[in-house]
């Protein structure tokens, strides 16, 4: 009965989400601290570390899984939202350098040689925490609400989208590379040493950080799968089935792109404003082009149209990168592209999807997307 | 049906792609709780008919009128679908990747169909009986959570036209339902729509004309983006002009 | 959660490291949904019987050093060759016997042109790995976002290329030029009789940190100079930037009348286009000269020179110096580059920062020695007042400001892609991280003061 | 020669090249008169006395080397440059400077002879004058001898004369010379200071006049040569989106690795210029540039054939995932090419195409640019017959338009697929031969400019050859009259957005192909 295989697989990811939640949250940070540095137990600070900056990852292909799993449009400028939340964030930290730049002055370093003498109006908002906070989710929400009006309500769709949104990034990185722009040019932002009264420099800070992206990773997927398990979440596969069906039942499908498309970009700046102070550098490098690709190989890599596929995709990839940069660092780009087009030709449901063929080849052969029985609301 | 009034009427519609005129001046209207079938041979503008209508594309020139006087033309199609305008497509198109249930779930029509309402909204247990009711009706009841995409041919064509009913439109557009069905298919699809005219105006585009002898009263000719007859079934075959069309493309009507 | 300083004990360090690879590699396939980590976790496993490898064919307890250069992305045209002439030196040294008697073991990461990565391979060299010394990056954007972790974890590296100063970090050690060791005379030289007496200036840079800073010591030299700021230009072009009409139509009209020189600080790949379009525009080197301090041998070496040639370049080594070691040097280099089948084999060619990374390496092996440790702080003081003589003449190590004294040395482009000297400095210049032009109040020394202090 | 005086002693050379200064008969024999010619001859003790201490007797000997001298001492001048110290090097620098210009000036390549005649100015001397006017009375070549009267009046200009200097304000202002305006400006500043002369009022009135000669004169060389700017990027724009459009609009497959073809194109080149270098007579090495076009042309094609059959094909009607997939293959070339190719490679341009043409004063056009537009003219040309014009066209427009009728009429689908990619492939390969003489070649070619050329598609609109040509032309016209306003990047920021704009008014593009199917 398809009803029952639905309940087994609902109740085996929420299963797998506690248990996975369970390790992240308290296993790995216990290792790190209660472990002597020399066990093989041990995970080393570095590594605990690293572990945060792949789950900003992990939320940033959220989002883009949202947008391009569920509803089938190709946003290739999450880089950008990402980075808009990162500099926020950067912002705020740059700030709070003070007077122990390298040049001793209140200004962040790189004003001090651009020859600015004051502080630009729009670095004010970002002397507060707040101000950085709310402006590393708004500012990527207003300027994704504001492109992808335009975008949408004029029906660029699929393919126009994905290549208007390339060219978005490519702009985005064009302009932060700029030194007039003020926000640091090619060097980004760097050095910074606290955040909330806290040493950065300190391992409990980057532990408190990695706890806190592992808690924020895990409200981002609960909000996501409320809303693909909503009839909103419907809407979306709907959408990306047959868009002209959508209209004619009634529905503004540009609308509902709008919204995920700003959710998404929500996501990117959530995952932006965390990755800042656990790697303590933002520059324009990670908002281009190639950024933005990499988050679709992610995704693509995971599984697609799955929530955890994209977790999956953005940690084991980077994982991977990580662990094969090592040894072999040539072979890298190779290993990237050969993924990715073995991916989208032959497994277009990603590592997840190849899972769930071999795992459940004896039940019936399941969709990816899962069905939700009338009970499931 | 003895209702006097009009709920469509097409005036002068032209639409011009590059110098060809899918509609030519075409004229055309039907009146509430009609049930309306459109003949005519290919390339005759039926189709463009039905998308100008339902807001698919946008005529060159002319004026359509729904209901009580509102011009559709410039409307966009989510609009005037909510105005009551239904279609079915030619092709099935269904949401290969949502469940039966929930293709329907989403085509109940509903006060809002906006994104906020959509995102908090659940299903009520009156929306659930009628849902269950149109299951009953298209054939699908055992299908409920199956995929819409493994559905066969039919049984989609089924669920479309059981989308479009629980948007209850008041005037439904409707492109050949029963391509690709058996002969019973094709007859459980004529007693649907005859029943559903009841209460709504249906307009369907056929080419099958034992199906079209099955459900018409009226039949309206289309050619080279006008219409050129109209009448009983009987009327339209004897005449001329019709024969002629249909003659002349080598094609004979039945 | 302590921070340990680099330990002095490798032989315990060597065995440890695999197993806690190992575990922590176990450890993160449980953290992750643990079903689909397969793939991943057998990569670390490859990945630790590599190390495994390693570890054990060099027999002894080696010192460990990391290289931080990038071998993928854009950067890597120009680092792949320190990263080889590194490597060429640590082979040198491990053949004549090693530092102390200890074999030195290379650990080479790619950072991959990511500035973010170099952040993050930073930490993994001094975090994981341990290494005693770094040597490595290229851009100033690399070095900026490396330095806070080395002064975080009280690492050292070796810096190896020309930059714009204003910098003070206890845990670099820079051993390219600073400004007024490249910059700062060529202009000079420019406006010298015997370098032609240029009255304008025309400052082209590519859109980042070097360029600009570079560019504002400059601009403040020749105002200081006398140089009325309308005949400077200044101009600045995003990386990889191809289309140099509109850009060479600003020069030639504000080159009309003669006198002028164009400073580039143009970097990478942008050059090629630039200085064809140059040359096509109807502009001559007798017209208007380019100086240029980011086009070296090893970049000339994929250029049509034919549109640079009589365009000149500053710097504080060419591969034609004529030492007897640098002889050597650039037979051994080229030998290196060809038995290791490195791409173009025994036609590639030295150029300065080649040299810079390579008498690094010597730099540092002499004061572990005389420090008798690999300990950060005691190597470091041992570096300051280090001489050596490297391949382009005798260096020294400043006393107190972890910068090098060179010579400079002004070249001719030649057709062959070489440089012919045409003029070179008096002895060694001494090194001012902070230029006396823009910022004459700052010092930096960390003998005396802590980094950067207020001169009175 | 030169170098083979160099480890003698320095009295040694010096008379021994004082000897061929002074004649073919004497120089035949030269150890023999060793000693004696020392001072005899005035030019001789010149050259002893530039290398003196005392600073008036050099510049009395560069006077004196300056007004008797001539090219022949220039070899002598050389050799004892090479190894004088810096005062020495000084003193000697503008006596070299006149002699080899002075010589050049009969030089038998006009460029020589063109900037021998410019550098002549920065001597300063006035004997140049005479010598530029006799040159330019002779010369052949219109924009040299503009150069040579243009640097005659530039030095009449220093002259003492007063009227000699009004006449030479004036010439200047006729010659529209662009190099004199700085000079002009002086003299314009010098008249209006309160102290100033009558004459050097004079003067600043007929200096101002004569700017405003220039200034209108160069206000329309800048608009041409703004406008061939805005050209030549627009021609390399669509020689780049050709062969994207052509997959894009005809076979519904977006390529991110269309950039990479390029790249190969331009590694093809480079190839055969090695092969050249290797295997071929110098003399015939501008030969290769040709060669290289169908060699480029094929590489390219052959590699875009192997990427339909290999990853393409499998992907027909899935929009995104062709474009993601592509993308994947650009990684792995642009790496294949770094790991293969290593740093740099450099393509040098052959001889016909370096330079450029002065067309008028002030204008200059450079021969490589040219040369491109040229190129994208024939290609599109090309393009236009073979599918509009040819069998194999028709072929290729009826798959387009309805694949399974077209496979029922007998046309080999498959075929015509991949040779459509291969074809398109191979113009990108052309692109990437064209660019070889404007950029260098490296992995990262194709980067600079994919976003550019999707741009171009998508403003264009899909399928349309025309679409293609006038975005190309719009956004390289549009880029090149706002980058002096804006500079590089805010101009092409700028493009970027006016792009979005423009799609929310037109989203299909300039010319979109109207019709039932387009809104399918």
């Amino acid at each position: 009965m398809p009803e029952q295989m639905v309940a087994r697989q609902d109740s085996r990811e929420t299963l797998s989400f506690y248990v996975t939640g369970l390790i992240l949250l308290l296993v790995l940070p216990l290792l790190n601290v209660l472990t002597p540095e020399d066990s093989w137990l041990h995970l080393s600070d570095f590594r605990l570390n690293q572990f945060g900056k792949f789950l900003c990852f992990a939320i940033l292909a959220l989002g883009l899984d949202l947008i391009w799993g569920y509803c089938g449009v190709l946003s290739m400028g999450q880089g950008v939202f990402f980075g808009f939340g990162a500099y926020c964030m950067g912002m705020y930290l740059a700030l709070q350098i003070g007077k122990e730049s390298v040049y001793g002055s209140e200004l962040p370093d790189f004003m001090v040689w651009t020859q600015v003498k004051e502080l630009p109006f729009f670095w004010y908002p970002f002397k507060s925490f707040a101000g950085a906070f709310l402006g590393a989710i708004l500012v990527p929400v207003l300027f994704a609400t504001i492109f992808g009006f335009l975008a949408f309500r004029s029906r660029i769709k699929g393919v126009y989208f994905a290549i208007i949104t390339q060219a978005l990034a490519f702009a985005a990185w064009l302009v932060f590379n700029r030194n007039e722009t003020r926000l640091g040019g090619t060097n980004g932002l760097t050095d910074f040493k606290q955040l909330l009264g806290y040493r950065l420099s300190d391992p409990s800070t980057q532990r408190g950080l990695y706890i806190i992206t592992v808690l924020a990773l895990g409200a981002a997927y609960l909000f996501c799968r409320w809303i693909v398990a909503s009839r909103a979440g419907k809407v979306l596969i709907a959408i990306r089935d047959s868009e002209s069906r959508v209209t004619f039942s009634g529905y503004t499908p540009w609308m509902y792109k709008l919204f995920v498309f700003v959710v998404s970009a929500g996501l990117a700046g959530l995952a932006g404003m965390l990755y800042v102070p656990q790697v303590g550098i933002i520059t324009p490098a990670q908002i281009g082009v190639l950024p933005s690709l990499e988050v679709v190989i992610w995704v693509a890599v995971g599984g697609r149209g799955t929530l955890i596929g994209a977790i999956l995709g953005a940690v084991a990839v980077n994982y991977g990168r990580s662990v094969l940069t090592n040894y072999f660092p040539e072979a890298w780009p190779f290993i990237l592209g050969g993924l990715f087009v073995v991916v989208v030709t032959m497994f277009p449901d990603g590592l997840l999807g190849m899972i769930r063929k071999v795992t459940e080849r004896k039940q019936t052969p399941a969709p990816v997307i899962k069905a939700e029985g009338r009970t499931a609301a | 049906m003895t209702d006097g009034g009009l709920i469509l009427n097409c005036e002068n519609v032209v639409m011009d792609y590059d110098g060809f005129k899918a509609l030519n001046n075409c004229n055309f209207s039907v009146r509430y709780n009609e049930l309306r079938v459109v003949i005519g041979p290919n390339g005759a503008g039926k189709t463009t008919l039905l998308d100008v209508i339902c807001g698919k594309t946008k005529p060159t020139s002319g004026k359509i009128l729904f209901g009580k006087g509102i011009n559709l033309v410039g409307k966009n199609a989510e609009d005037i679908t909510k105005l009551g305008v239904g279609r079915k497509f030619q092709a099935p198109s269904v949401y290969g990747n949502l469940s039966v249930w929930q293709n329907l779930d989403l085509s109940v029509k509903r006060a809002s169909k906006g994104v906020f309402p959509t995102l908090i909204g659940r299903s009520s247990p009156a929306e659930r009986v009628r849902i269950e009711e149109t299951l009953e009706t298209i054939g699908l009841s055992l299908h409920a959570h199956d995929r819409a995409g493994s559905l066969s041919h039919g049984q989609k064509q089924w669920l479309e036209i059981g989308m479009v009913i629980l948007q209850e439109p008041s005037l439904l557009l409707v492109d050949e339902p029963v391509a690709g069905m058996s002969d019973k298919e094709t007859e459980q699809t004529g007693r649907l729509l005859t029943s559903l005219s009841e209460k709504q105006a249906i307009v369907v585009i056929e080419h099958d004309m034992d199906f079209v002898r099955q459900i018409a009263k009226i039949v309206t000719v289309l050619a080279e983006g006008t219409v050129i007859c109209e009448g009983t079934v009987e009327t339209v075959q004897a005449d001329d002009h019709v024969r002629e069309i249909y003659l002349g493309r080598a094609k004979v009507a039945h | 959660m302590d921070k340990k300083a680099p330990q002095d004990s490798p032989n315990v360090k060597e065995v440890a490291t695999p197993t806690e690879q190992t575990g922590s590699s176990r450890r993160e396939f449980l953290g992750q949904s643990g079903r689909v980590a397969a793939g991943v976790g057998v990569a670390a496993l490859l990945g630790n019987l590599g190390q495994y490898a390693l570890s054990y064919a060099a027999g002894g307890p080696p010192i460990k050093i990391g290289i931080l250069h990038s071998l993928s992305g854009t950067m890597a045209i120009s680092e792949v060759s320190l990263r080889d002439v590194v490597l060429m030196a640590v082979e040198e040294i491990n053949k004549a016997g090693g530092v102390m008697g200890r074999q030195v073991e290379a650990k080479v990461v790619d950072p991959a042109s990511n500035w973010d990565l170099f952040a993050e391979k930073a930490k993994q060299l001094l975090l994981e790995d341990k290494v005693s010394v770094v040597f490595g990056c290229w851009t100033s954007v690399s070095r900026k976002s490396v330095l806070p972790v080395f002064e975080k974890n009280n690492g050292m590296l070796f810096y190896p290329v020309q930059y714009e100063g204003e910098e003070c970090s206890r845990n670099v050690f820079y051993t390219g030029a600073a400004v007024n060791q490249q910059a700062a005379p060529a202009v000079e030289y420019l406006m010298s009789p015997e370098g032609g007496g240029y009255k304008k200036f025309y400052l082209l840079g590519t859109d980042y940190v070097y360029p600009r800073t570079t560019n504002k010591i400059l601009r403040a030299m020749l105002l200081a100079k006398g140089v009325p700021a309308s005949n400077i230009g200044e101009e600045y072009t995003p990386f990889h930037h191809q289309d140099y009409q509109t850009i060479c139509g600003t020069i030639k009209k504000f080159a009309a009348g003669g006198g002028a020189a164009v400073i580039s600080t143009i970097n990478g790949d942008s050059n090629v286009p630039f200085y064809k379009e140059f040359g096509n525009q109807g502009l001559r080197a007798e017209d208007a000269p380019i100086m240029a301090f980011s086009v070296a041998e090893d970049e000339l070496r994929g250029m049509d020179t034919s549109a640079l040639v009589g365009h000149l370049a500053a710097w504080n080594y060419y591969q034609s110096v004529d030492t007897p070691q640098n002889k050597k040097f650039v037979a051994a280099f080229k030998a290196y580059c060809k038995r290791n089948n490195l791409p173009d084999g025994e036609n590639r060619v030295t150029d300065d920062p080649i040299e810079a990374a390579y008498f690094g390496v010597y730099v540092w092996k002499q004061a572990v020695e005389k420090a008798g440790s690999i300990e950060v702080d005691k190597v470091r003081k041992a570096v300051y007042g280090q001489k050596f003589l490297a391949p382009g003449g005798q260096i020294m190590m400043d006393e107190a400001n972890q910068h090098t004294h060179k010579p400079v040395l002004i070249g001719e482009i030649l057709k062959n892609g070489q440089f012919k000297t045409i003029w070179r400095s008096k002895g060694l210049v001494k090194p001012e991280p902070w230029s006396e032009y823009t910022n004459p109040e700052k010092g930096c020394d960390w003998i005396n003061h802590q980094g950067t202090y207020q001169k009175k | 020669m030169r170098r083979g005086f160099v480890p003698f002693s320095k009295i040694v050379i010096a008379l021994f090249l004082l000897i061929i200064s002074q004649g073919t008969a004497v120089a035949e024999q030269p150890v023999a008169s060793e000693v004696v010619a020392g001072a005899a001859s005035p030019i001789g003790q010149a050259l002893l006395d530039i290398k003196s201490e005392d600073a008036a007797v050099r510049s009395a000997a560069a006077a004196l080397l300056i007004e008797k001298g001539d090219a022949s001492l220039l070899s002598a001048l050389d050799a004892i440059r090479a190894e004088a110290d810096r005062a020495t090097r000084q003193a000697i620098k503008p006596v070299i400077d006149l002699l080899k210009n002075h010589a050049n000036l009969t030089s038998d390549q006009s460029d020589t002879r063109r900037s021998a005649a410019a550098d002549l100015v920065g001597t300063g001397r006035p004997e140049a004058i005479v010598w530029l006017e006799e040159a330019a009375a002779k010369e052949p070549v219109w924009w040299v001898k503009y150069t040579m009267e243009e640097s005659a009046q530039l030095l009449r200009l220093r002259a003492e004369d007063h009227t000699v200097r009004v006449v030479a304000v004036k010439k200047l202002g006729e010659l529209r010379s662009q190099n004199g305006l700085s000079a002009l400006k002086e003299l314009v500043e010098a008249g209006s200071q309160s102290g100033a002369t009558d004459e050097q009022r004079a003067l600043a009135d007929a200096a101002h006049a004569s700017i405003g000669q220039i200034d209108a004169w160069f206000w329309w060389a800048d608009a041409i040569e703004t406008f061939f700017r805005g050209i030549s990027l627009s021609s390399i724009l669509l020689m780049m989106s050709l062969g994207l459009a052509i997959v894009f609009g005809l076979m519904g497959v977006i390529n991110m690795a269309h950039g990479e073809l390029m790249m190969i194109g331009a590694y093809a080149t480079f190839v055969t210029q090695q092969a050249f270098i290797a295997w071929v007579s110098p003399e015939m090495f501008d030969w290769y540039f040709p060669v290289a076009l169908p060699v480029a042309f094929l590489a390219a094609a052959a590699f875009g054939w192997l990427l339909e059959a290999t990853v393409v094909r499998f992907l027909y009607g899935r929009l995104l995932e062709t474009l993601l997939a592509t993308w994947g293959v650009s990684l792995i070339l642009m790496q294949a090419a770094r790991v293969y190719f290593g740093d740099l490679t450099a393509v040098i341009a052959p001889q016909a195409l370096r330079g450029g043409a002065q067309v008028m004063v002030g204008v200059y056009l450079p021969y490589n640019r040219i040369f491109i537009i040229l190129l994208s003219i024939v290609c599109v040309l090309g393009i236009y017959f073979l599918l509009f014009r040819s069998n194999l066209g028709i072929r290729v427009r009826s798959v387009t338009q309805n694949r399974n009728m077209s496979a029922c009429l007998g046309i080999p689908t498959r075929k015509v697929d991949s040779y459509t990619f291969a074809f398109a492939s191979g113009l990108a390969g052309i692109a990437g031969w064209a660019l070889t003489m404007v950029g260098n070649v490296d992995p990262g070619l194709g980067q600079n400019y994919i976003v550019d050329a999707f741009m171009v598609v998508v403003t264009g609109g899909v399928g349309k050859l025309a679409g293609t040509i006038w975005a190309s032309l719009g956004i390289g016209g549009l880029n090149k009259l706002i980058e002096p306003v804006t500079g590089a990047v805010y101009g092409k920021v700028f493009i970027l957005v006016g792009v979005i704009l423009f799609l929310q008014w037109r989203p299909q593009g300039l010319f979109a192909a109207k019709g039932r199917s387009a809104d399918a």
